[in-house]
């Protein structure tokens, strides 16, 4: 197998105090940019209206659970190559992966806001919100392994493979779907797909949101980070007391 | 022993033990039945529709069954902890996992015979592009026995492995059912050319699955 | 005689119930070793342990010159375990557990008949592990183990549930076992019967192991 | 509902669900910190694991 890794002697958090601070004040700060020019200073869609202002929620949404699965998958990696193996990469990946989750459930409640008054309908079987719909699942799944108790090596490693696992899927259904809904779909009754040509205050709009999701992301991982230390922290004192009291207090 | 011998000894033994239990033919088999028939009270055959969903059924129906199967498959290692024993074999982990993918792969290589000649006698289903039919299905096969065996062995072991193994395996499974059922459909309907894009993706499912499953099942079967 | 294996400060884990709470222990190869205490004490997770079947939580052991931590497969085929379960399938024969067995440990299938024979079970060969008696599934349960031809023999409560013939069979093939300088540890309730085998004793209580003298 | 209404909605559900998420995580964080000073060392835990 492989060799021991050290659960305790690492970092508790992921980012400085002072460092984790700042991160939290600027994710405020864009949020609060987000929504004044998100709903104030851009202006409406010619085509879309109003509606399209959900834009601003859901690509950044979208944009966010990509990149925290896809440090799930890099932590998940770190911890499988010997050499970077420590319970840090652990941690990043499982909380990571609930973020991304939480992400992902996010874009598609948002997506399905948007395509109501734009499409007429709840959901539409559009590629992105077929693949990320089956994303949602799979992250699922890989949630409910890591919640299974177990050794915390055994629990580490089975995690991390199942990371990579279902990562493999990932491009396979992206573009499986793709695939599948421009065959076998007509001329596009719905376009789902975002005016390619985003200019002035709204595409400035879209990257104040991309950047605030980006910091909420970080800002969620460091605190999520952090509650996984103290929980293995509790387990580990529960553990210690519970040796003492089965070998009779012998040490 | 080399890695071919212990192959054949894991898939014998899997093979020799499904035919003496026979839970196959009268349990899974019975229930792909069923639910092929069930599925023909839910859409009214008198419609017209059975025929042209036919491919999406029948794959769903595979689908539901191998489940079963790979289940089965992992359940044989749990009873007298024969799991235990097999790992104090100290056969190699890839070895096993190609051994019992392939007698899982062989299983439902029956099933999706015995299941396809049911639909096609229940829906009237006209066979065209037989060819492609068979690359598919071989292609499904391969994907679904290498996904399958490599979750199986993460769920077995685990308290709620039932519960978990459909919640796991279903969504990595999703491409290949989309992949099987547009191939099918585009056989069936005399457009094989479509259907070879298909049947690529469903092989490189399969080689992916099986190059992954090769080097992570040994860790798994060990931990779980 | 070299040191067979070493143990120290090894914790291991059912769930989150401290099985082993830092058991220390040395031993160096050949005799047989007993292993009493009462249910409960870890003899089970120690022998599993030792087989590689459970990890380390923490602490370091080696078994056969393998660490562990490190490497918990690689010393597997040069030791038996006999557990509670038989590690046997309920659809095959005697015969085709056995055979099975000894070919998956890399050896030939004489091995597995011979055990067979061994044990007294040739009578049965063609009977299905579903249909054997609790006795019959202790025998295969050896046999399994014996076909193996291990270095390192680990029993876990051999003697519970074997008519008086299997007893006698058992202890001589332990004597046999012993002789050649293999070595053998047995976690038994059966004290006497075992003590009067064994050369040295370990007392395992509360997931520790303390050396008993003997008289 | 009117377009404005959708991004209300939207804005509010965004708002609740990542907010009741970091409100979450900030009550979890504070019982793992609490019962750590609190009851030292913290009661054994049931024998509850994976089974094997």
């Amino acid at each position: 197998m492989s060799e021991k890794i050290n659960n305790r002697d690492d970092r508790s958090a992921l980012l400085p105090r002072a460092v984790g601070r700042v991160v939290d004040s600027l994710t405020l700060v864009s949020i609060g940019a987000l929504t004044f020019f998100g709903l104030w200073a851009s202006p409406a869609d010619v085509v879309q209206g109003d509606a399209q202002r959900i834009m601003y929620l859901h690509v950044p949404a979208a944009w966010a659970a990509y990149v925290a699965f896809g440090i799930t998958t890099l932590a998940s990696l770190l911890w499988l190559w010997p050499r970077t193996r420590s319970a840090v990469w652990d941690r990043v990946a499982g909380a990571s992966a609930e973020i991304g989750l939480i992400f992902t459930g996010l874009t598609l409640l948002l997506g399905s806001l948007w395509g109501r008054p734009v499409w007429g309908v709840w959901w539409a079987w559009d590629a992105r919100l077929v693949s990320t719909a089956v994303l949602f699942f799979l992250y699922l799944g890989y949630l409910a392994i890591r919640a299974v108790p177990a050794e915390p090596i055994v629990r580490a490693r089975r995690s991390a493979i199942t990371a990579v696992i279902v990562f493999i899927d990932v491009p396979i259904v992206h573009f499986s779907v793709n695939w599948w809904r421009t065959l076998h779909q007509k001329a596009t009754v719905f376009n789902p797909e975002l005016n390619p040509e985003i200019h002035g205050v709204m595409a400035l709009t879209l990257w104040i949101g991309v950047v605030a999701f980006t910091l909420l992301y970080v800002s969620l991982l460091n605190r999520r980070y952090q509650l996984a230390y103290l929980e293995e922290g509790l387990e580990e004192t529960a553990l210690d007391s519970a040796i003492l009291q089965r070998s009779g207090g012998v040490k | 022993m080399n890695a071919f011998s212990e192959i054949k000894l894991i898939a014998g033994k899997d093979l020799r033990i499904e035919m003496r239990s026979r839970i196959l033919l009268s349990q899974v088999l019975p229930f792909g039945a069923i639910v092929v028939l069930l599925f023909a009270f839910a859409l009214d055959p008198d419609r017209g529709i059975l025929a042209r969903v036919a491919p999406g059924l029948f794959w769903i129906t595979v689908l539901l069954a191998a489940l079963l199967a790979i289940g089965r498959a992992f359940s044989i290692e749990q009873q007298h902890g024969a799991r235990d024993g097999l790992r104090l074999a100290g056969l190699d982990g890839s070895s096993v996992f190609i051994g019992k993918a392939i007698a899982i792969a062989v299983q439902l290589a029956i099933l999706e015979a015995v299941l396809g000649l049911t639909v096609v006698v229940l829906y009237g289903v006209e066979v065209h592009g037989v060819v492609v039919l068979v690359a598919t299905a071989a292609a499904a096969t391969m994907g679904l026995a290498a996904a399958g065996t490599l979750y199986g062995v993460l769920a077995a072991g685990l308290r709620a492995r039932e519960t978990l193994l459909p919640l796991l395996l279903l969504p990595v499974l999703a491409p290949v059912m989309l992949g099987a059922t547009r191939a099918f459909e585009d056989g069936l309907e005399g457009v094989p050319g479509d259907a070879w894009p298909w049947v690529a993706l469903l092989t490189v499912f399969a080689l992916l699955y099986t190059g992954v499953g090769m080097l992570a099942f040994g860790p798994l079967w060990e931990d779980t | 005689m070299p040191n067979l294996l070493q143990l120290r400060e090894a914790v291991c884990l059912l769930g989150r119930f401290p099985a082993l709470a830092g058991l220390d222990l040395d031993l160096d190869a050949g005799g047989i070793t007993l292993l009493s205490g009462p249910n409960g004490a870890g003899k089970t997770t120690l022998l599993r342990l030792l087989a590689g079947l459970v990890p380390l939580h923490s602490g370091t052991g080696t078994v056969l010159g393998f660490d562990l931590n490190t490497d918990r497969v690689s010393h597997r085929r040069r030791l038996a375990l006999v557990g509670h379960d038989t590690f046997c399938y309920d659809d095959l024969t005697v015969r085709e557990n056995l055979v099975f067995s000894a070919k998956a440990s890399g050896h030939k299938a004489a091995m597995g008949e011979s055990a067979m024979e061994r044990l007294g079970l040739s009578h049965v060969a063609g009977v299905l592990h579903s249909r054997l008696s609790a006795g019959q599934r202790r025998r295969l349960a050896l046999a399994a183990a014996f076909g193996r031809d291990p270095e390192l023999l680990l029993l876990d409560e051999p003697h519970a549930g074997l008519d008086a013939e299997g007893r006698e069979i058992l202890d001589e093939i332990l004597r046999e076992t012993d002789a050649t300088g293999r070595t053998v540890i047995i976690a038994s309730h059966e004290l006497e019967r075992t003590r009067a085998l064994s050369n040295r004793e370990f007392s395992i209580r509360g997931g520790r192991a303390y050396l008993v003298e003997q008289a | 509902m009117t377009d404005a209404g959708f991004v209300i909605a939207s804005w509010v559900i965004t708002g609740l669900v990542l907010g009741g998420y970091a409100l979450r995580i900030a009550l979890r964080t504070a019982v793992a910190r609490g019962e750590k000073t609190l009851f030292k060392p913290a009661a054994p835990k049931a024998e509850n694991g994976v089974d094997r």
